[in-house]
């Protein structure tokens, strides 16, 4: 069920320069089952800025009734948004969407979990449930340089972790196929947040195995009513809506 | 809840309360929220005669208190939307209001004879103001001999009463109003978005694939406010405002104005529960300020 | 500062930052807050040929990001303006833009002679767009044909540039900009107000005594920069923009639409320092963006 | 001088039911000298509400540099104001405007101070003001009922003080002018702000002897460059704007 609620603050901070890690705290976390889906988050109480903002679950934690986003401080309401103090409260949409298929990789099995820049987050969540059931987790995680990393530690926690920079401060230079081409393929699977780009490149030289991908798309009601975040699923009008089929598809079910 | 129930051609409403087309999709996504029975009615999302895909994205961009759309018209086609979302929510007792668009007038002829036929269509939106599609849309709508025409051509084939909905774009909307009156309209909705466009900082290009599109939301409710003030003194039509509405005190301004019921459009996305919240609220305001039934407030501001 | 320098016909702006007719008096109040000199140029508060009081109080009223005015045009009159008004801003190193209305073609005619020749008066802005007057003003702004006899009768007297306020309440607003290119205008100023209204929740009637006003503020920017879009895409007049800005990267919003200075208006209500501290924050936000002056801006978006 | 500040909250209460007391603390506070005049305050950091809201200085304090406002919180702008909390600042444009000519009355003398509902709260400074220099003050001061009353204590301690509410629940019962009509006509000069019926009653009834009132409009710029405030002074179009001229104006000098 989707549940509009005003959530408590629980913890904010600054990971690395405008990226901030928000911790909320309110009965919508019952709702919160899959990795991947999202929350569509006021970030003033007035008219200005109007519209919400979608932003991904990173973790979730139902014991303590909290979840934790991580977002980039970019524009206006993202700026508001990384304001907030303990003492406020945050009026969240959600959860929102379909997010990745745990039971795609079995216990004993290994999966590739490719994130870039602000995709990294949902990948966080994702990883904690593949390791919970067992698989193995290989994780590689493209930023635009060393200031910009964050939860590299969190994640080496969970399996092996690799880094790209496109500047090459930290980790391997360049993106994360770069990386990828030097993995052994024993993985079944492959899961992937980021900027377009990157899950364009992903599809045309991964689609061997199993792979899903999360988009992003400009949104209105972010439920699904809207008809503002579609993408071609084939030929003529066929289609899926991002914010309530995805985000996260198959490679081949939409069209990049 | 006696208050707010209006009575308009083809419509016996609970409560004066629409979700606005192309706002609220065929229902579906909100029925996850409350009852759709609790609205007056229902503004489905434009249908065309055959299925569209509508326009590339990004199809929305944020402005200063409203957003901009573009998504061209998608929706199922005439078909679809009888078979399987009309059908789905005749499971509702709410009124449907058929909003129909087309590329020419043969679409909306073949479009109204059909739909209005579906036992839940109590009356259909006759969109000639879509500023997002290349042909028809809001051509239709800004050329007072067209529109009078397309009115005519759709009044001629539908089984229930029409109701048009006038383009904020243009010079003159007594004259659009009145052209349509003539056309035979049995009622009027406005107003549809006012065209607009944002452009991207880093890019210099438009945000929105389409280039321009729709302005909605509560920057155009002064636009909205003055139309109506104007056009409901000039013709006899009963109005269907829009165009900003966020809470029951924008709907009792936009019945002092003249409009005789609302439909809720940009609100839905920010809030999901907007709808029922201010159905619940108008009671209580209308007792504050004194009304015993909230079409009294209907044109107050030129009674 | 010479990223920022823009020659205009007439004008050789230190920077396109002008304050918006209306907006700023005749400079008196905003030299309280900083030296005048700062500015590109000052449009100057339309000036009629008599003086004129305006409309009654209330004047103005609040939207969402947005406000009404109905202001009526009142200003000393001709020989006040020039005498007094003129005089203490030539003080000032600052272009006059000097915006005239009227009544009739005579009046236009009247005001645009003798203004012109002001010595700090380096161009006029033709204002056939004013909402807010019962005769004249906005019903120029909406006849082509009307409009080009006013520009091309202005042009006649006047012996400076001539730019000429477009109206956005038109459904075809390059028709508009075509007739006055006809008239022989020099530029073009938009947008001046979006007709609008708001209404007294308690009474029930219009909250500005001439019950409709202009909508201007950050909630019409969006129709702005659509107009400026097509417009400068269809005529070859240089293009002042206005229309909501409030900060450095509207700026390049307008520009990128297509136009090659700014007006800033209603901003300067909530912060008297909008215009200044703009300027200074133009020449970072171009290193920025990677321009090596302002004017590679314009246009970008379609160019 | 005009100035534009971020002034620190002091304190803000709850006075009576919606009435506001805002304590702010600033270098603006320096230019403040006369009675009787306002601050345009800008209740929100983004554009909702987009503009100023008008309120008139209730008292000041240049040792502290702190001033005083009362405020209804009726609408958008003022409700928003009403949260503000002590670690939190405001956008003050001010001090603007003309305000009550303190030296119409000579020490010895004395003053009549008339107010009405939101109107009352210039009255406080002026009347610190007279009674600093000698002059004696009587209040009359009208509220709708007895829970809207504020400051009459404050008032109390500096003269005489009347109380008039409409419903007869505190003080006379009806308006001000039915406690004036009992008063001693002993007052050299009366001083005056409220609502435009009271103001206008005053001028039909006490226009023999020096009347200022203290006029409101819908404000644009708040400084006198947009014509949004202006009032009829005379024949045709002689005019003054009380944004800059006023608000506070001799009997008279303008129409009501
Ligand atoms: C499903 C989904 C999940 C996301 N998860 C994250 C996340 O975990 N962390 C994170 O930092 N970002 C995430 N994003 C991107 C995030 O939504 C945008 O960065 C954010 O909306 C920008 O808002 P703003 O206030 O910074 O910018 P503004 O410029 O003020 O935004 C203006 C408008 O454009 C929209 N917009 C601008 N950029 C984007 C974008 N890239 N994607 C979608 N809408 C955009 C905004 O939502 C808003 O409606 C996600 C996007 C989607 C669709
Ligand atoms: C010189 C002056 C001094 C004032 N001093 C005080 C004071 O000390 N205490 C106090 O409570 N009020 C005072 N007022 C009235 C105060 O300005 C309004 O109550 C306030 O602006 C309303 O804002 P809002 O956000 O509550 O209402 P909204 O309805 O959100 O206001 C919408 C718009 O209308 C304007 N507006 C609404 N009502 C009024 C009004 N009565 N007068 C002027 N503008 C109005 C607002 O400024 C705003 O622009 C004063 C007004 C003036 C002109
Ligand atoms: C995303 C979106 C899609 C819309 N689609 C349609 C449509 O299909 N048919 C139509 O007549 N109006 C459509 N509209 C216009 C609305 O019905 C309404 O007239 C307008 O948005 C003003 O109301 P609002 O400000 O409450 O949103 C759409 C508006 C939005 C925001
Ligand atoms: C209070 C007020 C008075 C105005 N007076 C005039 C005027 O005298 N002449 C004119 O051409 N435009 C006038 N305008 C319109 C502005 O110059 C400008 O075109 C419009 O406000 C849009 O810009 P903005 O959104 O930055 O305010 C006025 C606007 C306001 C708000
Ligand atoms: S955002 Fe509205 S359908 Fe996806
Ligand atoms: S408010 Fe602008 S002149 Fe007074």
């Amino acid at each position: 069920m989707i549940v509009k609620e005003t959530m408590k603050v629980l913890s904010h901070k600054e990971l690395a320069p405008a990226i901030f890690e928000l911790t909320l705290q309110g009965q919508l976390v019952e709702e919160m089952k899959q990795p991947g889906q999202f929350v569509h988050v006021k970030t003033s109480d007035g008219l200005d800025p109007l519209l919400r903002r979608p932003i991904s679950i990173c973790s979730f934690n139902q014991h303590e009734q909290s979840f934790t986003m991580i977002y980039r401080a970019g524009g206006k309401g993202t700026k508001l948004l990384s304001r907030k103090t303990e003492t406020e409260t945050v009026d969240v949409l959600g959860p929102l969407g379909n997010g990745f298929p745990v039971d795609a990789v079995e216990s004993g099995e290994t999966a590739l979990l490719v994130g870039g820049g602000i995709g990294v987050p949902p990948l966080y969540q994702l990883s904690q449930m593949l390791v919970a059931k067992g698989v193995q987790v290989i994780h590689v995680l493209g930023f635009e340089t060393k200031s910009a990393v964050f939860y590299e530690r969190e994640f080496a926690a969970l399996g092996e972790t690799y880094i790209a920079t496109v500047d090459g401060s930290h980790g391997t230079k360049g993106f994360v196929t770069d990386v990828m081409k030097d993995l052994a393929d024993s993985y079944k699977a492959i899961y992937s947040c980021g900027p377009t780009p990157m899950l364009k490149a992903l599809e045309a030289g991964y689609s061997d195995k199993p792979l899903y991908l999360s988009l992003e798309e400009r949104m209105g009601c972010g439920v699904g009513a809207c008809f503002a975040c579609v993408c071609h699923s084939g030929e003529g009008s066929s289609y899926k809506k991002i914010c309530s089929d995805g985000p996260v598809f198959r490679a081949g079910e939409v069209i990049l | 809840m006696s208050k707010l129930s209006i009575e308009l051609p083809g419509l016996s409403l609970k409560n004066p309360i629409i979700p606005a087309s192309g706002c609220f999709g065929f229902g579906r996504e909100y029925s996850q929220f409350y009852d759709l029975s609790k609205l007056g009615a229902i503004m489905i999302k434009a249908t065309t005669p055959e299925p569209r895909f509508g326009n590339p994205t990004p199809r929305v961009a944020e402005t200063d208190a409203g957003m901009l759309n573009a998504i061209g018209l998608q929706n199922p086609g005439l078909k679809k939307v009888i078979s399987e979302e009309l059908t789905w929510l005749s499971n509702h007792d709410v009124p449907i209001i058929a909003n129909i668009a087309g590329s020419q007038i043969e679409d909306y002829v073949k479009v109204a004879r059909e739909i209005s036929q579906a036992s839940n269509v109590h009356a259909l939106e006759l969109n000639i103001s879509c500023p997002n599609v290349k042909e028809g849309g809001i051509t239709f709508g800004t050329d007072p001999e067209v529109a009078k025409k397309v009115t005519k051509a759709v009044k001629d084939v539908s089984s229930v009463p029409v109701y048009v909905k006038l383009s904020p774009n243009v010079t003159n909307i007594v004259e659009m109003a009145k052209a349509v009156e003539a056309g035979g309209a049995d009622g009027l909705t406005m107003i549809n978005t006012l065209v607009g466009m944002r452009l991207h900082l880093k890019t210099g290009k438009p945000i929105i694939a389409n280039r321009t599109g729709g302005l909605s939301g509560p920057a155009i409710k002064p636009v909205a406010l003055r139309m109506i003030y104007e056009v409901s003194q000039q013709t006899s039509l009963p109005i269907i405002g829009m165009g900003g509405i966020t809470n029951a005190e924008d709907v009792i301004e936009f019945f002092y104005a003249g409009a005789s019921a609302v439909a809720v459009g940009t609100a839905n996305f920010v809030d999901p529960f907007v709808c029922p919240t201010i159905i619940d609220e108008l009671p209580a305001l209308l007792d504050e300020l004194g009304f015993d039934h909230i079409s009294q407030c209907t044109g107050r501001s030129w009674k």
